[in-house]
């Protein structure tokens, strides 16, 4: 038996409202379920639980402002044996997780690679067998569309493939519904990949409370630098400013881990490695996400040759699935053609964007003389539910210190 | 015969005829190729124009005339080696796998074995059990060799020239149903590389994969689909070694859904081959389990009824496509 | 090498890089790089392309030089020592 | 035992033999080169031997020790756009037909600079330069083949003929009569040569066949065919000299039976309980090298030095045949699949 507390999302939650029960006693439960919804000062968050087992009994009702910490609901374990104030090893990892499973479920553990499997919450409350009620049939095409455009399919019941199987259809439907869009109408690439992003940003838009950070950050060092290393080289070797704020970023960022990683089912997840995801606007309109990986550890000439590939990759249709995918940030460059600055809009499941406006002079104040300055504007674009403004702030001021000394990069 | 058509017999014989005429180190050897002309009529005419040294009819000796073929072919003859059915090709299988297939491998590089090995295959003629049968797959299983099934007129007529320019010994099946098939009269362009698979129809919804005696069930059932609005892509795979897969996985991440037509049983099928490849290759394309329709596993019986039900029908295979695009009926 | 040859080569070495570029009503004075909508990375690689082809090597404090594709002909034709004058 | 064999006549040919007079005449050198030959095949097999123990060499290794008449002397009177086609007891044809000798012990080592890459192994070597074709380890399995290439040679208008060597126990096999009907229907340049050793692998011809004197099959098909010593090397060259030189007047194919022995096991794992130890004993004294020996000293053709110097030349080939197999590379595992189709890899 293990009681569930009011969980605590942050360290100034005292209390929450238990806004929606999403089980009943005698419900089965598995690690990652969403059992209840908890109405909090910054909204409602998804309370999941974290064993295997039944709901025994709910000991608050809905609507009930409860302490953090203070019982909510009794559950009984899968595996009593089991100790129950275990703490998970990986508090999350919707893919790649090993579900411990009830005996009875010994089917949905097999494929370790692919997500978890939930159990059916019909009417049938106490499947004996569910080895065969409790799975969720989905297309590999359909999981695959899925997890590129984050759309959660669980939430389908049944899908229109064959035996109640999601197919790539009903995902791109459930896209299409979240854009506001009814029909979807057999679309050219083009098409495809407009529709692709309004899935993308319409939710996070909808599903992201973000917050907006900018900074003007002065440039003459980094320029001073960049045209010392130029000088001299041949066009292949030649360095563009972009390299060295790619740079900047990268190396900025394993310091805030909050900026870095997903959030995947109500929990963040930070990522060590910093996969730089590079916005790379296509001539003929469009926009692709490529994964710069280990970016931390590049210094800017392999920035410069890692950019230079992989725009024109991009453009010419070869990026690699991995580029497509592993993006724990992203940078949007607007380049020297482009605005002031932006505020930009964040790829779900990561949790941070930064934007890098145009390289222009302005008067600059130093020491109460004006001079001329040559800078560039950095925004960020942030996921309050996982960081604060102040971090954010941080992150921006590490980066403008890492470009004011561009020798730190190397 | 109208003018300006050909048949599949016809197609073999002239593709026969034109190899002699072009190459002297071309000969036709078989069980009544000659007098006879051909158990399916293939070779009349061509001991008149070729002569009985270069038609040569042979004792019913399968291993010992198809070892002799392998033999005139190391010596720097062009044989085509006829065999009556594949059935009949087993008592041959010891010189084809452990001779053919083997010797240049086994002398590292040094003998060539470029012979054609034509055979007769499948069912549809209520031959019963031991003339019926689709045993392709067991020579597409042995590296060495190569293993083609022409399934249209244009490739009955044309692939045996590249099948002879091959430097390797290649197994050519001709299904028995196809022969009274006609077709306009083809040109060389009708008949691409050998071992490439061909796309029959285009569509978007499914692959049918195919072959030989199945293509045009497999066709016959995309048009009744496209009838009902749904579309679906028809693969030839005209070569079954080597596999082209570079096309299969090319149709399968288009059209996401894989349905295999294949007339030899469905245990360690060609069929099973192609699914497990695609499984392999195109695993987050698939939008559906891949399927297959093969023969029941019995011997292939003589009446009609049971003919027909042991092998791949148009019907089955129209069900089957339905099922996997959700639109009725379930999935086996 | 004439300055048409040297324009042909040019446009040829852009539509490499932005193949949608609508070169044909493109003004030969007005900022390339606007009207073509070149970034950073596309106007180097450009310039790279240039180098490579036309032999002619354009340091980063001659960017300013060649900003339209009539000053861009031009600084090529003057850093190129077989151009003939007889233009178009 | 020596009265058996014909008096030496010197001629400069070294060898000489008209219709008229069925023996043939051979001088020193000849009869010093047919014993060179044979020792060549027996002191390198016995190497092999001691390498195979010291898993030099590995898989199966089938030695021809005692049956060397055959090979040499039936590879005397072929010409070098002849065809061979052997079996996995193939060493000896091998060596007799010309194939260097290092190579095919590099064979045999696995090496890349084997005769076949190494691939083949002791069962499957190969010279197409030689038109020497395998080494074929399916019993009766090169007979077709071997109709195959003589009927090649003869649709092309070639001199060729095709020698196909194989033992008793192919003659059970469906493609032994196959291959006869087929030469002896289409009258192809063809000799095939059947060394009786008088057991396929452990299975004594006796109870194997029911008519054991093999050559009576053949000429069941209308083929000449006769019996002969196959442990007197004279006798085998002296009978394939008449068939081949009747093949090669147009006499369609003929089957020649040599009655031999083999001293060893079929392989080298092999404990022989299918004979007796007396009964080798019996037939090693009639042994092919010891028999020419015993003659040639008797009728003083060969002095101790002259058989010393010749166990010394074929020692320091063997010795250098070794060497370059231990030379020699393994195939990179990279060209595994490497000329399964194609032209060629050489």
């Amino acid at each position: 038996m293990k009681q569930l507390t009011m969980p605590s999302f942050g360290a100034d939650m005292a209390t929450g409202i238990i806004a929606q029960w999403k089980v009943q006693p005698g419900d089965k439960v598995q690690k990652g379920d969403i059992v209840a919804s908890i109405d909090t000062m910054k909204g409602l968050i998804d309370m999941e639980v974290f064993d295997d087992g039944v709901i025994n009994k709910l000991l608050a009702a809905e609507g009930e402002d409860i302490e953090v910490g203070q019982p909510i609901a009794q559950l009984t374990l899968a595996d009593e044996p089991r100790s129950a104030t275990e703490a998970p090893k990986h508090p999350q990892a919707p893919l790649g997780q090993k579900s411990i499973s009830a005996p009875k479920d010994k089917h949905q553990s097999r494929n370790p690679s692919a997500p978890r499997v939930d159990l059916a919450s019909d009417s049938d409350r106490f499947p004996e067998d569910n080895e065969v009620a409790g799975r969720r049939r989905i297309s590999p095409a359909a999981r695959q569309k899925a997890a590129e455009l984050a759309i959660d399919w669980r939430q389908l019941q049944t899908g229109s493939g064959p035996q109640g199987a999601i197919v790539l259809d009903d995902i791109m439907t459930m896209a299409k519904a979240s854009t506001g869009e009814a029909h979807y109408p057999e679309a050219d690439s083009s098409q495809q990949m407009r529709e692709a992003i309004a899935a993308v940003v319409s939710r996070s838009k909808r599903d992201i409370p973000h917050y907006y950070l900018q900074q003007d950050i002065q440039l003459d060092n980094a320029l001073a630098w960049l045209a010392e290393y130029n000088q001299g080289r041949t066009m292949d070797e030649r360095m563009l400013l972009s390299a060295l704020l790619y740079c900047a970023i990268a190396k900025a960022l394993p310091s805030f881990p909050q900026f870095n990683g997903f959030y995947l089912q109500g929990r963040y997840q930070a990522q060590e490695l910093v996969h730089l995801g590079n916005a790379i606007s296509l001539h003929g309109g469009g926009l692709m996400v490529a994964a710069i990986h280990h970016a931390q550890q590049l210094n800017p000439a392999q920035m410069m040759l890692k950019l230079r590939d992989q725009v024109l990759r991009a453009r010419e249709g070869g990026l690699r699935m991995s580029e497509m995918q592993d993006a724990t940030i992203t940078v949007s460059n607007l380049g020297d053609r482009g605005t002031d600055s932006m505020q930009s809009i964040i790829f779900p499941p990561q949790v941070a964007i930064v934007a890098l406006g145009r390289q222009r002079c302005v008067p600059w104040v130093v020491d109460e003389q004006v001079s001329i300055a040559h800078i560039v504007t950095v925004s960020l674009a942030a996921d309050h539910r996982v960081s604060d403004g102040h971090a954010g702030a941080r992150l921006l001021n590490k980066i403008d210190h890492l470009l004011q000394n561009p020798e730190l990069l190397i | 015969m109208k003018e300006n058509t050909l048949s599949y017999r016809d197609a073999v014989h002239e593709a026969i005829a034109e190899a002699m005429r072009q190459d002297e180190r071309v000969f036709l050897m078989g069980e009544d190729v000659g007098n006879y002309g051909g158990c399916y009529a293939v070779s009349k005419g061509l001991s008149a124009e070729f002569g009985p040294q270069r038609i040569m009819d042979t004792p019913l000796s399968e291993s010992g005339f198809v070892g002799a073929g392998i033999g005139a072919a190391m010596g720097g003859m062009r044989p085509i080696v006829e065999i009556m059915t594949v059935n009949f090709s087993l008592l041959a299988l010891d010189q084809i796998v452990n001779n053919a297939a083997t010797l240049r491998h086994m002398s590292g590089g040094q003998i060539g074995v470029p012979l054609v090995i034509r055979m007769a295959t499948g069912s549809g003629k209520q031959l019963a059990a031991q003339h019926s049968h689709s045993l392709e797959n067991w020579y597409a299983h042995v590296p060495g060799i190569k293993v083609l099934a022409p399934a249209t007129i244009a490739d009955a007529r044309y692939m045996l020239a590249m099948a002879l320019a091959d430097p390797d010994p290649v197994v050519l099946f001709e299904h028995v149903m196809l022969y009274n098939e006609t077709a306009a009269l083809p040109t060389p362009a009708d008949c691409p590389d050998m071992h490439k698979a061909v796309v029959r129809k285009s569509g978007t919804q499914l692959s049918l994969i195919t072959y030989g005696g199945s293509l045009g069930k497999a066709l016959e059932a995309a048009t009744l689909l496209q009838e009902q609005g749904l579309s679906v892509e028809v693969l030839d795979l005209r070569c079954l070694r080597p596999l082209d897969t570079a096309s299969i996985f090319a149709s399968v991440d288009k059209t996401k859904r894989l349905l295999v037509v294949d007339e030899g049983w469905r245990t360690g099928s060609l069929a099973a081959e192609i699914c497990a490849a695609v499984a392999e290759h195109c695993f987050w394309s698939l939008d559906a389990p891949p399927q297959r329709i093969c023969s029941v596993e019995v011997p292939i019986p003589y009446p009609r009824h049971l003919e027909l039900a042991a092998t791949p029908q148009v019907q089955q295979i129209v069900d089957l496509v339905l099922g996997l695009l959700g639109k009725q009926a379930g999935t086996k | 090498m004439s300055t048409q040859d040297i324009k042909t080569s040019l446009c040829r070495l852009i539509l490499q890089i932005a193949p949608e570029a609508d070169i044909d009503s493109l003004d030969p004075r007005a900022d390339m790089r606007d009207e073509l909508d070149l970034d950073s990375m596309d106007f180097l690689r450009l310039l790279t392309s240039i180098d490579k082809e036309i032999q002619v090597n354009i340091p980063e404090s001659d960017y300013g030089q060649v900003n339209s594709l009539q000053a861009l002909t031009e600084y090529i034709a003057k850093h190129r020592p077989d151009v003939s004058d007889n233009t178009e | 035992m020596p009265a058996r064999l014909p008096q030496i006549v010197l001629v400069k040919k070294g060898f000489v033999m008209t219709s008229n007079h069925p023996k043939p005449h051979m001088d020193k050198a000849h009869l010093h080169g047919l014993l060179k030959q044979m020792l060549r095949i027996r002191r390198f097999e016995e190497k092999c031997a001691e390498l195979y123990t010291q898993q030099q060499i590995r898989g199966f290794l089938h030695l021809y020790i005692g049956e060397e008449a055959v090979a040499v002397g039936i590879m005397q009177v072929l010409d070098p756009q002849d065809a061979v086609l052997s079996t996995y007891r193939e060493h000896g044809h091998a060596l007799a037909r010309g194939l260097d000798m290092g190579k095919v012990m590099a064979e045999l080592f696995g090496k890349v600079s084997g005769s076949s890459r190494g691939r083949g192994g002791s069962m499957h070597i190969f010279d197409s330069d030689k038109r020497f074709y395998g080494g074929n380890a399916i019993v009766a399995g090169a007979l077709p083949l071997a109709v195959g290439l003589a009927l090649a040679d003869k649709m092309q208008g070639k001199k060729g003929i095709t020698v196909c060597f194989f033992g008793e126990g192919a003659v059970a096999e469906g493609e032994f009569h196959e291959s006869l009907n087929l030469a002896q229907l289409w009258q192809l340049p063809l000799l095939f040569v059947c060394e009786n050793n008088g057991y396929a692998m452990g299975t004594a011809l006796a109870i194997s066949e029911s008519q054991p004197h093999i050559f009576i099959k053949a000429q069941s098909y209308g083929m000449q065919a006769e019996a002969v010593n196959g442990m007197n090397v004279v006798d085998v060259e002296a009978a394939a000299a008449r068939y081949c030189q009747a093949i090669r007047d147009g006499g369609g194919p003929h089957f020649l039976e040599c009655n031999t022995y083999r001293f060893r096991g079929h392989s080298m794992f092999d404990s022989q309980l299918y004979r007796t130890s007396e009964e080798v004993q019996q037939w090693q004294g009639k042994g092919p090298i010891v028999q020419l020996q015993n003659w040639l000293h008797s009728n003083h053709a060969l002095s101790s030095a002259e058989l010393q110097q010749l166990e010394l030349d074929v020692q320091q080939e063997i010795a250098s045949a070794v060497d370059f197999a231990e030379q020699g590379e393994f195939e990179d595992e990279s060209d595994l699949c490497l000329g399964l189709y194609g032209q060629g890899l050489l």
